[in-house]
């Protein structure tokens, strides 16, 4: 009978989570445009809207935290796509699923790195679109927070619905449909808490909430993922 | 009581009678569906055999 | 009495089954249709404060109640699908799905034409209904996952891990909505607390019993036609009555 | 080791195959065979748990793989169709992160090691792009020699190269079996491996 393996060069868990996020990172790096592209989006659509409403200065300013995490949910869902199905197709997700590590493990890396390459850099953006909508300091940093809080959120739940819709003809509308919806409570969350803060109220309890949303999808979907990527793969 | 006055409903007959006589229309629509997707199904099973008894007809 | 549900569970079987009790569903149905309306509009008083509109309630909130339990209901299903790899439970939910968005639908459009005369408006940021949007929303993406994926297997696990997501997210949805709302304007919706008369109790919850049995007859006419479809290459298919030309 | 048993498999509503059993001991070559559409490549994913079997169990060292998960994943490997390869990375950045997804942490100088005995000399840093089909397969046959997994699952491993590198996938796997290794594969072109016997199962 053979022996099992030895498992001398057996990588850990947090080795595996740092190659998966650093090969996700390097490939992005080697195809910048992908990433320049969603960015764009979100600055072109939050430019949009003081040309679709008027420039008054007043409705502007009230109108700044929406519009940002609104364009901020809808760049987002744009890169989604992108999440899986380069690996789909060459075939590196069954091999991903051939890992002998939990696979969780290795969906979080991917989330992570898709937030990185598109929360992250939205979330670097927005102060400077905030300045166009004249939304004052304070504001301009619970808008920061709330996206830091917030983005990794719709990049998780994200992936759910990109693993869902893996390989599917119009895969790419299909996936909004289903996660926009479930995206509502982190658009109500981060909105409240820069409205709150610009007519004074406190805002503690919208970013704690926000905060327990993220815990909550930390939790969970990462292991979700995984499990309708062997849906999906079958 | 006259039925000019019932279905009139106090002025709110728009309301009342919209709400009954779409939901009615709803649920028309699904129930022909339904029958509609029954009638389709059982088509296409008699096709899918006739195909096949021709093909072992001519095997 | 010893019966043997797992005999049930086999689509051959049930699919006889369904087809023997869709009528006991239908025909009740339409007539606690017809006394539930007949209380409704014949025997309740017209209200103090809304006049003869308050006749929506009648159809809405049961409408309103089943676009919800049918959710539950559907995603209980497809979870047990899921997990026990049953293939009826797995048609049930996608059975269901239909009847639950008109069921959703018909909530939000009596909504809208009771709200108009109620209110002035046909439409509030209001939790309740925005929920109810939110609730057709998830059903449209059920049916449209389900209708995308071409391998029945994988489209039945895919929607029920959908549906599952779905009804967790439900309750955060609802309260999300309502402490943005509350936060906003304050509630303008508020159900004054009139104490209903008892005509109106009976004549609602025989109209919910009605679209009960509603939902049930035809959910169990599609799911017909949803194992006839899947089991088309099977012999007991094959030697169906109805099926022959 | 590796035992089937009753192995159904279907796919949308036909079936592919029934009843299928087989086991595989140690040093055993198997080839799977059948006509397009048989379900070999079916059957091959079925093995690495992608796809659940309609009734019927896998076995591996006595126990479901569905039980095993991670403990049988470590030791076996599958080459599918896809070569799992990114075009914007070089063979050796590949090699390193395909070595790493199937658990085991590869230096360079072993990689590159691998890489020429695939006879990929020279051409290790080059960003895969550049590369011919052939020499992309061989790029993901290179993560046969850097693994130590037992049980081999190779789908199609000779399309797209040539006959230098037929022969030397056939010494690869000749020396995998002579370590006691197993190897299930399917192919179009003929294979042979000196001094072990290979074994034929024809799906019908």
């Amino acid at each position: 009978m053979n022996p099992k393996p030895d498992n001398k060069n057996r990588l850990s868990l947090f080795g595996l989570l740092g190659l998966v996020i650093s090969r996700d990172l390097m490939l992005a790096m080697r195809r910048r445009a992908d990433v320049l592209t969603t960015l764009i989006f979100f600055v072109m659509v939050v430019s949009l809207f003081p040309l679709g409403v008027g420039p008054e200065v007043d409705m502007l300013r009230k109108m700044a935290p929406g519009v940002v995490w609104v364009a901020a949910l809808l760049s987002s869902m744009l890169s989604l796509n992108r999440m899986f199905s380069a690996d789909y197709i060459d075939g590196t997700l069954e091999q991903m699923l051939l890992a002998p590590q939990s696979m969780s493990v290795l969906v979080l890396g991917k989330i992570l790195a898709h937030w990185m390459l598109s929360g992250l850099p939205l979330m670097l953006m927005a102060p400077v679109l905030g300045l166009q909508f004249d939304m004052s300091g304070q504001a301009l940093w619970v808008l920061v927070v709330s996206l830091l809080l917030g983005t990794p959120i719709l990049s998780m739940v994200g992936a759910v619905g990109a693993a869902l819709t893996l390989g599917l003809r119009g895969g790419g509308v299909l996936v909004s449909l289903l996660v926009l919806p479930l995206c509502i409570p982190v658009l109500i969350f981060g909105t409240g808490a820069v409205e709150a803060v610009t007519s004074g109220m406190e805002i503690a309890s919208h970013l704690s909430l926000l905060g327990a949303l993220l815990v909550l999808a930390f939790a969970f979907t990462p292991w979700v993922t995984a499990m309708a990527l062997r849906i999906s793969m079958e | 009581m006259n039925w000019g006055e019932f279905f009139a409903m106090k002025g709110y007959g728009f309301y009342v009678w919209g709400s009954y006589g779409v939901a009615l229309l709803i649920f028309i629509i699904e129930i022909v569906l339904v029958r509609h997707k029954r009638n389709i199904t059982l088509q296409q099973l008699r096709l899918l055999r006739d195909a096949e008894k021709e093909e072992e007809g001519t095997t | 009495m010893a019966i043997n549900w797992f005999k049930y569970s086999a689509p051959s079987t049930f699919y006889w089954l369904a087809g023997k009790l869709a009528p006991w569903f239908a025909w009740p149905s339409a007539v606690l249709f017809a006394v539930g309306l007949y209380i409704g509009f014949f025997v309740a008083p017209t209200d103090a404060q809304q006049s003869e509109a308050y006749r929506i309630i009648f159809l809405h909130v049961p409408a309103s109640i089943m676009s919800m339990f049918i959710y539950l209901v559907m995603a209980c299903y497809a979870a047990v699908g899921l997990i026990f790899n049953t293939r009826l439970s797995s048609m049930m939910a996608s059975a269901l799905a239909p009847t639950g968005a008109l069921f959703a639908f018909i909530s939000l459009w009596t909504g809208a034409l009771w709200g108009k005369p109620m209110w002035g408006t046909w439409w509030v940021w209001d939790a309740r209904l925005t929920s109810e949007l939110i609730l057709l929303f998830l059903y449209f993406g059920f049916i449209a996952l389900h209708a995308s994926i071409d391998d029945p297997r994988r489209a039945d696990r895919a929607s029920a891990l959908l549906a599952i997501i779905g009804s967790v997210n439900v309750p955060i949805i609802y309260f999300s909505v309502k402490w943005w709302n509350t936060l906003h304007q304050g509630s303008t919706v508020k159900f004054t607390g009139t104490s209903m008369h008892a005509a109106m109790q009976q004549a609602m919850f025989t109209v919910l019993v009605a679209c009960w049995f509603y939902a049930i007859a035809v959910a169990l006419a599609r799911v017909r036609s949803i194992i006839l479809e899947r089991e088309r290459n099977t012999q007991w298919v094959a030697e169906l009555p109805e099926a022959r030309s | 080791m590796l035992e089937i048993c009753n192995l159904a498999c279907t796919r949308g509503d036909h079936q592919l195959f029934s009843g299928l059993s087989f086991s595989l001991a140690a040093g055993e070559l198997l080839q799977v065979q059948g006509e397009n559409g048989k379900g070999k490549t079916s059957l091959l994913r079925t093995l690495c748990g992608f796809i659940t079997p309609a009734a019927g169990e896998i076995r591996w060292r006595g126990q479901d793989i569905r039980e095993l998960d991670e403990e049988y994943y470590a030791e076996m490997v599958y080459l599918g169709h896809l070569n799992a390869i990114k075009d914007e990375l070089n063979a050796l950045e590949n090699l390193r992160i395909s070595a790493g997804l199937a658990g085991c942490e590869v230096s360079d100088k072993e990689a590159i090691e691998a890489l020429r005995h695939m006879g990929l000399r020279g051409r290790e840093t080059l960003p895969v792009k550049v590369l011919s089909q052939g020499q992309r397969r061989r790029v993901a046959l290179a993560r046969l020699l850097v693994g130590n997994a037992p049980l081999w699952i190779l789908d199609e491993p000779l399309t797209a190269l040539d006959v230098g590198a037929v022969g030397l996938m056939q010494e690869l796997i000749g020396t995998h079996l002579a370590k006691d290794g197993m190897v299930v594969f399917t192919t179009h072109q003929p294979l042979e491996v000196a001094g072990v016997e290979l074994r034929r199962l024809t799906l019908t």
